[in-house]
């Protein structure tokens, strides 16, 4: 193989010292088609400019830390494979909607309210003691809520929603897909505990379904889904004379 | 509730701009998809006048057919079949329906969707030109 | 000064911290827990342990079979009381867990479902399809959240322990965001700090495995215990080294070699891919060596076969796989076999720590992988590191709540000088530091190489002492290391300095410990000590922090209860 | 933080929801089949048209089904248009259509056109079954 080279653009932000972001570029060898955008960071980082900073860890696509824009779509770094950019130039940035503590990190704090205040653990009337075991639940039943609990809190979502980025109050993609996780739970009994934060006007009348939470999704939770189906729902709590109210 | 709250250091928020739904593709016919129900409404308020016209009598009654509203029409056609295009397939994602115990593919269920509106399609159109003369 | 001071400080937001975390709350709900984590909780590398927890819930499993297969698992090596114990309390965590939301697979009538695994003899590894750490961690850290008594501090870096009078009564944190050094003080600590794989070059562990915790106790003077039993799990991918799980041999899934041949008969017979770990390692490499391997443009590699499970299994008992395998190789495991080969996955040794996590230094307390409880000896099986994490880390932190009811609090002004003491340091040797220039990232993978060939599958004392020679020269080219990134805000290169720092300490450590442990036991395997030797070494390998390079050495008897040393044959 | 106030679920948007999701559905199933048969087809005479003659489309308005059918066929969509017109304005970066008095506007709009289909159609042909 040539020695291939690829051309990276990444954002720099240092708020000790600049206004506002940059871009920076760096030309590095593509050695290996198996090399993903993290390895090419990685690469800047020990070999090139020691002082670029973004977050990663598992390099499986499993911890949801590596999420960054990358060429205009939020991505995890650790899955996105150079070769599929090669020989266009890749520009990595923070992932969008969320303010810019450095370079390519981003502050997430605010989403960590939101996973915490839709309650996301099992809401029961009366425990059962661990005695008496576990309880008892069929596959089918896990089907149920299966899909919205893949979610490794990347929060690609919150990045591609521009509901969330025009207001940040929009509880979101991912935390409302968590709690339709729990609220389709067999063992859990906490849906209407969840649902002032839920049917919030900040909750899910907000999103207008737009849909390109569930694209970006590396995961396949289809938050776009659990929000809509959620809307549909509570609607039905309350429209039904009857209707769901456990 | 995490004690770095309070030493929060300087951050940027890169800003939204108007224009971001130009940005990509999906985002754009996310607009378009919106952006129906203004042609749709004012077709619909055609509609209206034209039943509101109806009552005055038969003296000053003419059929419409301006060829301003026929390309009016033809105008609100493409966005009436995207409207029902899209709203229809996306219903699929939302409706769960149960049967024999089984949830049905979301394939089925968007597959009955169009199916009504072919269906609803021709009773309607059948009334409108059965009835006319 | 004033810090911020708590009942009890937990240093780790994977398995093992959150789950102490929460077993001090329920203990005593009036007690106040700091949770300091360099990471966001749930990016903790927990989450991407796949396989499954074992525990004995089947009626036809007994908790006899778990402790035997444990203890000839690790080779003899574990402390017996401590395998029995554990094995009644894993089956409690597990139904725990459940409770907790975790989504278990599950049998036809609704009760909890299990596998079979490398080295048990029954199935009983609990799952939660091959996803099981990424579940598990989600549901306690999620759980976490429902009690207002555990304060988080993400994103906090610990760089040392403080220790006053003899006790340990917090830590000194770089709180990542702002740069800001704090005390953060406590009656007492539990330290949860996870692995140490980056060591090596070629691992399954993630960037942030840096054994950090063993490395601050070391420095507090507690012993780190059985250092040189590193595990090598036989089928990591090559070139990233993701792990595929034992699972995918669980469920049926054969090795072969460049020849077509299941080539385990002439290792591991009645076993064949549900052997031990450190055997299987062992049989791919003899045979790498033998020229029966593939060969690739990463290295050597094996077939690892699945395509007679079909894609009904796969997909639903290993979805996980499927899709690493599209992903990161671009194949399809229902239709093609998986290039496999032997990689660090795992480290047996850690902290010194009893039963409950006590460690030699009053107030510190230990669980999860950066402990050593005496539970995996020479080997740990797999999926007892998960059942380990909830075990220990209640244990420890049921323990912690009840020695903090009679401790008292920690005085501020020792603490304040040794606040200003760590920051000083700190800022001498990387933040203020003028010139330098190796690059951290050289020094780093330079270690990593050396340690992968050196301190790998199979070790000999040649290799060994050039590696300690190796990592003294590394030791002093990091003296003059030179930091590029001088902001306090977010700085990535300092915690990479730090992390290295630690990672060379334990290097060290596992290296001499390997060096003078002169036979083959579990994952320790010498090339020139063949054999087990129960009369010399039947015994647990101290190391203690000297102001030399190399550390002193203690052993320790192993506990043996029920179950006489035998041959260790499958 | 602000959410550990209790919250109770918005009706209001709740509502209003339903009114959106309703009239979506109806206007996709039926509003293209009245455009391509009275806007297109009919004006350009290649199919007959109730429309078209005055006796025929005043003896089919003064049906009431038929004029229960057009009160929903205008009324319901508008409640949909109004819904999405409003988020399209937030869209495109104006935050006040999410304002109370916005909502008044949008949704009393729809309200008025609802109110105004009824006069219509209540002053347009007298009911007659025939
Ligand atoms: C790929 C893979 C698959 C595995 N599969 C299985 C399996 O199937 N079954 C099984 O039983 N075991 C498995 N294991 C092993 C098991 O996952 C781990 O041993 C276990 O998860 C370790 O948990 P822990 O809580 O001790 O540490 P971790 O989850 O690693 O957490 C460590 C925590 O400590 C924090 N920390 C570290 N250093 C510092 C510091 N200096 N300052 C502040 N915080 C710090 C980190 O932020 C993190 O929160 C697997 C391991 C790997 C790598
Ligand atoms: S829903 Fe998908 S995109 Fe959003 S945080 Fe979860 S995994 Fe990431
Ligand atoms: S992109 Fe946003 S608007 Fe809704 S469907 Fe997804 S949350
Ligand atoms: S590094 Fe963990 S998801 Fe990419």
């Amino acid at each position: 193989m040539a020695d291939k080279r690829i051309t990276i653009r990444a954002t720099r932000f240092d708020p000790e010292k600049d206004k506002s972001p940059r871009l920076q570029s760096y030309d590095i060898p593509f050695s290996d088609d198996s090399m993903v955008v993290l390895d090419a960071l990685n690469y800047i980082k020990s070999h090139v400019d020691g002082s670029l900073s973004y977050r990663w860890s598992c390099r499986m696509g499993i911890c949801g830390s590596c999420g960054m824009t990358v060429n205009g779509t939020p991505k995890l770094t650790c899955s996105a494979f150079l070769r599929d950019y090669w020989p266009r130039s890749v520009t990595v940035t923070p992932l969008n909607n969320f303010p810019i503590v450095r370079d390519l990190v981003v502050d997430m704090e605010d989403f960590m309210h939101k996973l915490k205040s839709i309650k996301p653990w099992i809401i029961r009337k009366q425990e059962i003691p661990l005695g008496a075991g576990e309880h008892r639940q069929t596959m089918d039943q896990i089907g149920e809520f299966r899909q919205f609990s893949q979610c490794i809190n990347c929060m690609l979502c919150y990045a591609a929603c521009p509901v969330y980025g025009l207001d940040n109050e929009f509880l979101g993609p991912a935390a409302i897909a968590l709690a339709r996780r729990y609220n389709l739970d067999s063992r859990d009994q906490g849906t209407k505990e969840r649902l002032p934060m839920i049917a919030h006007p900040d909750g899910i009348w907000e999103c207008s379904f737009v849909g390109e939470c569930s694209v970006v999704c590396p995961k396949g939770v289809d938050p776009a889904k659990a929000i809509q189906q959620t809307k549909l729902d509570t609607t039905m709590r309350f429209v039904l004379p009857y209707g769901n109210r456990e | 509730m995490s004690a770095e709250a309070e030493t929060a250091t300087r951050t940027y928020r890169p800003p939204m701009g108007a224009g971001w739904w130009t940005r990509k593709g999906h985002y754009f016919w996310y607009m378009v998809r919106e952006f129906t129900a203004l042609p749709l409404a004012l077709w619909l308020l055609w509609l209206l006048y034209e039943i509101q016209r109806a009552g005055r009598g038969p003296s000053g009654y003419y059929p419409p057919n301006s060829t301003a509203f026929v390309i009016f029409s033809a105008i609100c056609l493409p966005f009436a079949l995207y409207h029902s295009f899209t709203f229809l397939k996306l219903a699929g994602v939302i409706l769960r329906v149960k049967l024999l115990d089984k949830p049905l593919a979301s394939g089925v269920i968007v597959a009955t969707m169009f199916g009504t509106w072919l269906v609803a399609s021709v009773v309607v159109g059948a009334v409108l030109i059965g009835f006319g003369r | 000064m004033d810090f911020e001071s708590y009942d009890v400080l937990v240093v780790g937001g994977g398995l093992a911290g959150i789950r102490a975390a929460i077993a001090v709350v329920e203990a005593n709900p009036r007690l106040k827990v700091a949770m300091v984590s360099k990471v966001y909780p749930m990016r903790s590398h927990t989450v991407s342990a796949e396989g499954g927890a074992a525990a004995v819930l089947r009626p036809e499993d007994s908790y006899e079979t778990h402790a035997f297969d444990t203890i000839k698992g690790s080779d003899y090596l574990a402390d017996q009381d401590v395998v029995e114990a554990f094995v009644r309390e894993a089956p409690i965590e597990v139904i725990q867990m459940e409770h907790w939301g975790c989504p278990w697979s599950r049998e036809p009538d609704g009760k909890i479902s299990a596998r079979p695994f490398g080295g048990m003899t029954t199935w009983r590894t609990c799952f939660a399809a091959d996803k099981t750490g990424f579940h598990m961690l989600h549901t306690v850290f999620q759980t976490s959240l429902k009690f207002d008594q555990i304060h988080r501090h993400d994103e906090a870096f610990a760089t040392k322990l403080l220790v006053e009078d003899g006790r340990c009564v917090g830590v000194v944190a770089i709180d990542m965001r702002s740069g800001k050094f704090d005390a953060i003080t406590a009656k007492a600590v539990i330290l949860a700090t996870g692995g140490l794989g980056r060591v090596y070059a070629f691992t399954t562990n993630g960037n942030i495995c840096t054994g950090d915790g063993m490395a601050l106790a070391y420095r507090a003077g507690v012993g780190l215990k059985d250092m040189e039993m590193v595990q090598f799990h036989p089928t990591g991918l090559p070139f990233t080294g993701i792990l595929i799980t034992e699972a995918v041999r669980g469920e049926g899934g054969y090795l072969t070699n460049k020849d077509g041949e299941r080539f385990l008969k002439r290792y591991v017979p009645n076993k064949m891919e549900l052997g031990p770990r450190d055997i299987i390692s062992r049989a791919m490499t003899t045979e790498f060596e033998e020229g029966r391997g593939f060969e690739g443009a990463h290295g050597k590699y094996m077939h690892l076969d699945v395509r007679h499970l079909g894609e009904a299994v796969i997909d639903s008992k290993l979805p996980f796989m499927r899709e690493l395998g599209r992903e990161f190789v671009g194949i399809d495991i229902v239709h093609d076999p998986i290039p496999v080969r032997p990689v660090q996955h795992y480290m047996m040794g850690g902290v010194d720590a009893d039963i409950s996590g006590v460690t030699p230094l009053a107030g510190l307390y230990a669980a999860g992988e950066c402990a050593n409880v005496g539970l995996n000896g020479g080997n740990r099986l797999g999926s007892n590191s998960l059942s380990e994490c909830l075990v220990f880390g209640a244990a420890a932190g049921r323990q912690a709540a009840d020695y903090v009811s009679s401790a008292r609090a920690p005085g501020s002004n020792p603490v304040g000088a040794m606040l200003k003491d760590e920051t000083a340091r700190i800022e001498a040797a990387y933040l203020d530091k003028k010139g330098g220039d190796e690059r951290i990232g050289a020094i780093r993978e330079e270690m990593q190489l050396a340690m992968d060939v050196g301190a790998g599958v199979f070790r000999t004392r040649e290799g060994l002492e050039k590696l300690t020679k190796q990592l003294g020269t590394l030791r002093d080219r990091f003296e003059k290391i030179k930091i590029e990134d001088s902001s306090r805000t977010f700085n990535t290169e300092l915690m990479a300095a730090m992390e290295l720092d630690f990672m060379l300490e334990v290097a060290d450590v596992i290296t001499y410990s390997a060096l003078a442990r002169e036979e083959s036991r579990g994952a320790h395997s010498r090339r020139d000590y063949p054999e087990r030797d129960d009369a010399k070494y039947l015994k647990h390998t101290v190391a203690f922090r000297t102001d030399d390079i190399s550390p002193r050495l203690e052993y320790r008897d192993v506990r043996i209860t029920n179950f006489k040393p035998q041959a260790r044959t499958y | 933080m602000t959410e550990q106030v209790a919250r109770r679920p918005a009706l209001a948007h709740l509502f209003w929801w339903f009114m959106f999701s309703q009239g979506g559905v109806l206007a996709a199933l039926l509003i293209p089949v009245h455009i391509v048969v009275q806007g297109i087809l009919g004006p350009l005479g290649v199919v007959k048209v109730v429309d078209r003659h005055y006796d025929t489309w005043i003896s089919i308005l003064g049906n009431p089904i038929v004029k229960l059918y057009l009160l929903v066929l205008i009324s319901l969509p508008f409640f949909h248009f109004a819904h999405r017109l409003r988020y399209l304005l937030v869209d495109l970066g104006v935050p006040a259509a999410k304002s109370f008095p916005a909502q008044v506007v949008f949704y009393g709009a729809a309200i008025l056109v609802t109110l105004v289909t009824i006069w219509v159609l209540l002053t347009t042909a007298p009911i007659s079954l025939g």
